[in-house]
């Protein structure tokens, strides 16, 4: 807390407390990535999985002993389960995540194709769910118990327990199939050479609209509790008792201050955004990281598994952090310390 | 004195409907356990039985959820997929929750750098994505029944974890523990006698609301083809494996399983709400999903 | 600054002129607010209803203050927000508050909204720093404020907002400030600047002093009375009775819910002194007067005595408290302290 | 499931495109169609991708490789006919020898000139221990190659195979190139250089394979220059992006090819395969084993509903590895699905009912488990359409999914639910399904069927070149199945291809079970007219 410190300057943002908390995030995240990697391995190397068969794909089954010990000298997994986790580990810090064997490319050419389009389809989808969360849950919070409000939570509860894949297979029925307004998958139509903008944003429609779907019921739910809170406490009475207009004290008084605890628990959505993209990618055959991640997990693809665990536990740090940064801003009487 | 009173307040009126979401959600949740406990004994009917003459049935009087491409009926694979779900889900948040009281217990009851370092590795576990780890441990594993429990299981300890820590941490200020710890009473001892026991409803609660969660991670992981195998009614698989016939216009087989995992979320979702409001009723802004 | 367009004679003399006049206390020539019987009950689980304020009944002038006092959870800020209609959604009200010809009562949201909160009564409410939103900074307030009652627009809005804090001493320099980075003093200020903004014939204040220190509740009462000047009335929410006898020039003491003494602030705080026992009680609680504090607590208004609230703690309490005495001449006991003289004498005179 | 790749920055580029409003940004692929006139370019969507190009590992060792030609290759009838050879072979009458003139003036696309040594090469390589080629065993009777000048080539056979010219459509490497390099790993497994009708520009692995025509080919060069194949493993997926207009033409299951027959752009074609589907009947389990057993299954499964559902009539009825149309089938060794018979069969053998009416015998109860590789619809299906018709004559068969490494240990004792299939020769499947020698090696005989007539008939069928012996030899093998039926064989399929009628009317092959790049209709794209 800031308490009796000096006010910042007024609308300065204050880099050098954002810096040093991105920088103590950055040292945390060490040992976290230390940890889940070698986690990996662990799980990996309890499992009955066998990289040498998963290496030699269908080959394996038919293939010599005499040619699967070799491949398992050449890809080094006699050794034990430290030294292999740390020969991953400082061949990933020079850039080498290994090869795909489900991709047949490396694992970073994999996630260097894929890793936009993701984002793409991840950021179009919050940004989406935030604003059209932000709308219902202000207009159900306002009056909670009242009609509006009894018809957004209940969408909203049911939403949240609706699985995203069904939702998106519901999605491809009525938007591809009866209306036929929009394309079912993919990125753009094989047909043309070009990837246009106009392409991907038909083809990024459906999936980013179930993607948001899947992330609303969250928005809708906890911006209305905090404007509904917010209401009840005395910002909101001072604000109405000065006579503002009903709209100034709840968009400026009550939502500012609603908004709050969501702000603090966005950092806490990448999880679940990530979850969410790995069914909706799936199911729209969008070409992002995600999907890979369900394609490498179907042919035990480990390196590229791996790795991509790793890049989720990356992504959840970051939005962490993000989380924290925006809270910071947003709120001053929180500073940059955690 | 006035006998005229009028309503006062501009503020909104919250009227409860809390009471009647309950008994919807008791009614529910009956059927569903009913259903799921009489109806595969009593249909005396393979759910696997396949009836290539009637296959892709629209919902009829005979078939009331229709039939899937190999001809079998609907609602009785819903009710088997609801039943194989349902048991993964109970088994995993059982095991998840023995794991987090066990976790949440012992770095609560060690305290000191125990403590510390137990609850920082839950907070790196918190940090990868669930349905993420559980398809990795589950693709590590070869998909099957125990895999999915077991990493739904994995995934989910780690609320109770937290919640259970906390618990036993305000229950040890508590003056009966400080009278059984100058009774001479070991650490372990205090631990088990009396703060397990008094944390056991905020991790039975947790537990609760962790089968629709287990549900949903199954039916997830079945879906991508990485949970139970096709052949097998769950509801993941029922919606994985009409997937196809969805494509060729037919909606039933994917709408049906699909609100059969909705209905008894919201349900389980709505009973524990009730509950997680007595045992905090100071909480009650809180969300029950 | 234009000038709010109530604000003008002929409005106020439109006002009904109260059909019982309260004695005891200086008949007000042009009462702003005339409160009638006001009551607010809360409508609680299972038909249970807990009465917050019970057939409150006074007049307040132009250019006075009145003082309502008495101890935390009297029903005293429930009073204030029924006059601003900030009520919970629980709450029922009878009686009436007149302003301006309009019963603050039966107005609808969007008349409060629009023509009364700011505009006619101006609040400076309890604990001014937390009725700031706590994100934005005190110019931001100020400034939405000007805007939304004035109607000033952009350029003018900037040194408008300026003015209202100056005209309530608020430092320029500190405007942009968060609210929790004020000190309580600055803080009071800021919420008196606000107050201030739409020129409303009626302050409000709801314990303006609370948490303040003694020069401080001094110099901020002081400040008050000042804005008061002779066009506006004050209505001063207080459990600090110091801080009333300075400023106030009636008094009214609440107690479970109810006014139980009305009088003229010369007449309470010097002789013949209060009335009503628990009036007199509170008085004498003062460090400086006899310093001995009531005996008991004050009762939940979910759960009041039958009859006299305050017959539990008082010690001339006879078979006739156990019905509610009505409030006359200006003090509703059934055996009023008449004067300083022993209250044997008034035991005496009610037993007779 | 996978997109069209997006190459390097390309995806990050087109994030950046799109918040600042551009219009376009570089291409994911460099396939698709063209903007007017004929259709020059097909986009086909396949099911599966090889695993190397090299012809030296076994890519298109079948025939018809488009970036490679064969001696001989097939017609639509399945005949062979000379392709880099000029006629067919001359065979010596002991049936030991096979002599090919090559033919004149054919080069690699790299521009060198095709000779008989690149011929020895290819058969010397394939043959060679350290090569890592698993159907080298069908150049079993190979002894050696021998080039006789730069157009002659001459095999010499350790004895007389009588479908040897049927091997000879393997696909010839150019030795300039493949032999310099590590035959198992080297770049030309990726990168391969052949004398075909297309080049292959990219093979973007697990997505796509690109082909440009090969102007200079021999037999002319092919109208559809360019030819994408779309990697799409998953059928739904192929479906949609079929019905999406992302592809020309794609392989599918009979239900989704069925959501196309309204469709006036799109022509769906069947071909008919020797590609059937058998549930293994292992021989070392008690119940799978018994004759009895087999026999009643033979006879309680009802294939023709299995042809009407499940492959919605697109296919056949499969009595054994040879489908009813072929030559070679053995008339009269169909059986009718007659329920009352399997329960005689059962009843006479001593297996009677027991609880829950499943049968027992000797306290063996007649039950056992029956795998299919998980994720694949149709053997599932299969799988459980024949429980259900088990379960009716009171066998139960537990069905039950996994990979093929959780199946592979376990199909000495427990069924699987296999397909098989190649037309060339009715020695391809019969020799590797079902002479005992082969029991448990790998993927060959499965079931560890071990009848000593079948394994002496097929012996026959495969060193003689007489045709009326080889046919006296298969139905030797047929009537033999009918007695004791190692496997249930349950249905040929066709394969359903769905494609854009812009190209005009096609024709398929009747196709092998695995069916690789080249088969469907654009087994002969190099031949086709695209119309306006």
């Amino acid at each position: 807390m800031t308490f009796g410190k000096t006010a910042p300057a007024p609308g300065r943002i204050p880099w050098g407390p954002m810096a040093r908390m991105t920088g103590r995030r950055a040292l945390f995240a060490v040992p976290v990535l230390l940890v889940v990697t070698f986690g990996a391995f662990a799980i990996a190397a309890a499992s009955p999985f066998d990289p040498v068969k998963a290496y030699a794909g269908t080959a394996g089954l038919t293939a010599s002993q005499e040619n699967l010990d070799q491949l398992r000298a050449n890809l080094g997994v006699d050794q034990p389960l430290v030294s292999r986790w740390w020969q991953w580990l400082t061949h990933a810090l020079s850039g080498d995540l290994g090869d795909s064997s489900v991709m047949r490319q490396p694992v970073t050419q994999v996630i260097g194709e894929r890793l936009g389009w993701s984002v793409l389809l991840a950021a179009v989808a919050f940004v989406v769910a935030v604003l059209l969360g932000t709308a219902l849950g202000v207009l159900a919070g306002r009056r909670t118990g009242g009609w509006c409000d009894r018809a957004i939570s209940s969408l909203a509860y049911t939403l949240q327990a609706a699985p995203p894949f069904w939702l998106g297979l519901l999605a491809v029925w009525l938007f591809a199939l009866k209306l036929g307004v929009l394309p079912a998958g993919g990125l753009t139509d094989t047909g043309s050479t070009e990837v246009t903008a106009g392409q991907v944003l038909s083809h990024l429609a459906l999936p980013a609209a179930v993607l948001a779907a899947s992330q609303l019921p969250w928005f809708v739910l906890y911006v209305r509790q905090g404007v509904a809170d917010a209401l009840d406490e005395d910002p909101v009475r001072g604000a109405r008792a000065r006579g503002l207009a009903p709209r100034t004290v709840l968009l400026g008084h009550a939502l500012r201050s609603g908004m709050l605890p969501v702000l603090t628990l966005i950092g806490s959505r990448v999880p679940e955004l990530i979850t969410g993209a790995l069914l909706v990618e799936t199911v729209f055959s969008w070409p992002g990281i995600a999907a890979a991640t369900v394609e490498a997990a179907t042919a035990v693809d480990f390196p590229l598994l791996a790795a991509l665990t790793a890049l989720a536990t990356v992504a959840v740090l970051l939005g962490n952090l993000i989380a924290d940064l925006l809270y910071g801003l947003a709120d001053p009487r929180v500073g940059f310390d955690g | 004195m006035a006998d005229l009173w009028r309503r006062g307040g501009a503020g909104a009126v919250r009227r409860s409907t809390r009471a009647w979401r309950v008994r919807t959600s008791a009614v529910i949740m009956a059927a569903v356990v009913l259903a799921v406990l009489l109806v595969p004994p009593l249909a005396q009917l393979d759910e696997q039985a396949v009836d290539l003459s009637a296959k892709l049935l629209p919902p009829s009087l005979a078939h009331p959820f229709g039939t899937d491409d190999v001809g079998r009926d609907l609602l009785l694979r819903c009710v088997y997929g609801l039943r194989v779900s349902l048991l993964v889900g109970l088994v995993a948040a059982l095991v998840a929750t023995v794991i987090g009281t066990a976790v949440g217990a012992c770095a609560a009851a060690s305290g000191g750098w125990v403590d510390r370092v137990v609850m920082r590795l839950v907070d790196i576990f918190a940090s990868v994505p669930h349905l993420l780890l559980g398809i990795f441990i589950v693709a590590m594993f070869q998909p099957g029944v125990w895999p999915v429990v077991i990493s739904v299981a994995l995934t989910h300890w780690l609320s109770t974890a937290r919640i259970v820590r906390a618990e036993v941490l305000s229950l040890r200020s508590r003056p009966y523990v400080d009278a059984a710890v100058s009774g001479g009473a070991s650490r372990w001892r205090v631990t088990v006698r009396h703060l397990v026991p008094g944390v056991l409803p905020q991790a039975g609660l947790a537990a609760v609301l962790m089968v629709p969660h287990a549900i949903w991670h199954e039916s997830a992981l079945s879906f991508l083809g990485l949970g139970l195998p096709t052949h097998q009614a769950s509801l993941g698989t029922l919606v994985q494996s009409a997937r196809g016939s969805l494509l060729a216009g037919d909606w039933w087989p994917t709408l049906f399983p699909g609100l059969f995992i909705i209905v008894p979320t919201l349900a389980i979702a709505g009973l524990a709400g009730a509950w997680r409001e007595r045992l905090n009723p100071r909480r009650r802004s809180e969300l029950t999903l | 600054m234009t000038p709010p367009k109530h604000l003008t004679s002929e409005s106020v003399s439109g006002a009904p002129v109260p059909d019982e006049p309260v004695s005891g206390a200086p008949v007000p020539d042009e009462p702003v607010l005339s409160v009638r019987d006001l009551s607010v009950r809360f409508r609680m689980r299972g038909q249970r209803y807990i009465a917050a304020v019970t057939g409150a009944h006074f007049d307040l002038a132009v250019g006075q203050c009145l003082a309502l006092v008495g101890e935390s959870g009297c029903g005293k800020s429930v009073l204030a927000s029924a006059l601003l209609g900030l009520l919970p959604g629980n709450a029922e009200t009878a009686g009436s508050a007149l302003l301006d010809g309009l019963d603050l009562l039966t107005a609808d949201e969007a008349t409060l909204a629009r023509t009364v909160r700011g505009r006619r009564v101006g609040l400076v409410p309890q604990s001014p720093a937390a009725h700031l939103t706590p994100v934005r900074t005190v110019r931001s307030q100020l400034e939405e404020t000007v805007r939304e009652l004035t109607g000033t627009r952009k350029p003018a809005v900037r040194q408008a907002a300026e003015a209202a804090a100056e005209r309530a001493a608020f430092p320029a320099d500190h405007l942009d400030r968060y609210p929790h980075e004020l000190s309580g003093g600055l803080a009071q200020r800021a919420a008196t600047a606000l107050a201030l903004i739409g020129d409303a014939p009626l302050l409000l204040a709801d314990e303006p002093t609370t948490g303040l220190d003694r020069d401080l509740v001094e110099r901020t009462v002081d400040e008050l009375k000042r804005h008061t000047g002779d066009h506006r009335a004050l209505l001063m929410i207080t459990h600090d009775l110091a801080a009333a006898e300075r400023i106030a020039d009636q008094v009214a003491v609440m107690y479970a819910g109810r006014i139980v003494e009305l009088s003229s602030a010369e007449a309470f705080f010097g002789e013949p002194g209060p009335r009503h026992p628990y009036a007199r009680g509170l008085l004498n609680a003062l460090p400086e007067r006899e310093f001995t504090p009531i005996p008991g607590m004050p009762p939940e208004l979910g759960a009041l005595p039958e009859g006299c609230a305050f017959a539990p703690r008082c010690a001339y309490t006879t078979s006739a408290c156990a019905h509610i005495p009505p409030l006359n001449a200006s003090v509703a006991c059934h055996h009023p302290v008449l004067d300083a003289a022993p209250a044997a004498a008034a035991q005496e005179a009610t037993r007779a | 499931m996978r997109a069209r790749s997006i190459r390097g920055t390309g995806a990050l580029a087109a994030v950046a495109a799109l918040a600042v409003a551009a219009s376009a940004c570089s291409a994911p692929g460099e396939s698709g169609g063209g903007s007017g006139g004929a259709k020059d370019s097909a986009v086909v969507g396949i099911a599966y991708e090889p695993e190397s190009l090299s012809p030296l590992l076994g890519y298109g060792k079948d025939g018809n490789s488009k970036i490679f030609d064969g001696l001989l290759t097939h017609d639509a009838d399945m005949s062979l006919r000379p392709a880099l050879a000029k006629a067919l072979p001359k065979v010596s009458d002991d049936g030991l020898t096979y002599t090919y003139q090559l033919r004149e003036g054919v080069k690699f696309s790299d521009g060198k000139p095709f000779t008989a040594q690149d011929v020895v090469f290819t058969y010397e390589t394939i043959l060679d221990k350290k090569t890592n080629n698993a159907s080298k065993g069908e150049l079993d009777a190979l002894k050696g190659v021998e080039a006789k000048g730069d157009d002659t080539v001459v095999f010499h056979l350790t004895y007389p195979y009588a479908p040897f010219a049927e091997r000879t459509v393997l696909p010839i490497a150019p030795e300039h190139i493949a032999g310099k390099q590590d035959v198992n790993s080297g770049a030309f497994t990726t990168k391969p250089i052949g004398t075909g009708p297309y080049k292959l520009v990219k093979w973007s692995k697990g997505e796509k394979l690109t082909f440009t025509a090969n102007p200079d080919y021999w037999g002319g060069a092919p109208k559809v220059k360019d030819l994408t194949m779309a990697i799409i493993e998953d059928d739904d997926i192929r479906a949609t992006r079929l019905r999406a207009g992302d592809l020309d033409g794609a392989i599918l299951p009979p239900n989704l090819a069925g959501t196309f027959a309204g469709d006036k752009d799109r022509t769906t074609y069947a071909a008919t395969s020797f590609d059937y589907r058998v549930v293994t009947l292992p021989t070392h389990n008690k119940v799978a084993g018994d004759t009895a057993v087999r026999r009643a299954l033979d006879v309680a499964v009802d294939r023709k509903a299995m042809v009407d559902s499940i492959l919605e009539g697109a296919g056949k009825e499969a009595y054994g590895p040879v489908p009813t149309d072929s030559e070679w089938f053995t008339k009269g060794t169909e059986r009718t699905h007659d329920l009352a018979k399997a329960k005689k069969i059962l009843d006479d053998a001593g297996w009677k009912p027991g609880e829950n009416g499943v049968r027992v015998k000797d306290g063996v109860k007649a039950s056992f488990p029956l795998w299919y590789k998980s994720g694949d619809k149709l053997r599932q299906d299969h799988a459980l359409a024949y429980a259900s018709d088990a379960k009716k004559a009171g066998i139960e068969i537990k069905v039950q999914a996994g990979t093929w490494e959780v199946i592979e240990p376990r199909m000495k004792t427990d069924a699987v639910l296999a397909g098989g299939g190649a037309p060339a020769d009715p020695d391809f499947d019969q020799y590797t399904l079902l002479t005992s020698e082969l029991a448990g090696d790998g993927f060959n005989n499965m079931a560890w069927y071990d009848n000593p007539a079948v394994d002496k008939a097929i012996e026959a069928g495969r060193k003689t070149n007489d045709p009326a012996k080889r046919k006296a030899a298969y139905d030797t093998v047929q009537r033999e199945l009918v007695k004791d039926p190692g496997y249930t064989f349950l249905t040929h399929i066709d394969h359903l291809y769905v494609v854009d009628t812009t190209f005009g009317d096609l024709t398929t092959q009747v196709e092998p079970h695995d069916h690789g790049l080249a088969a469907g209709p654009w087994w002969n794209i190099e031949d086709w007219q695209p119309k306006k």
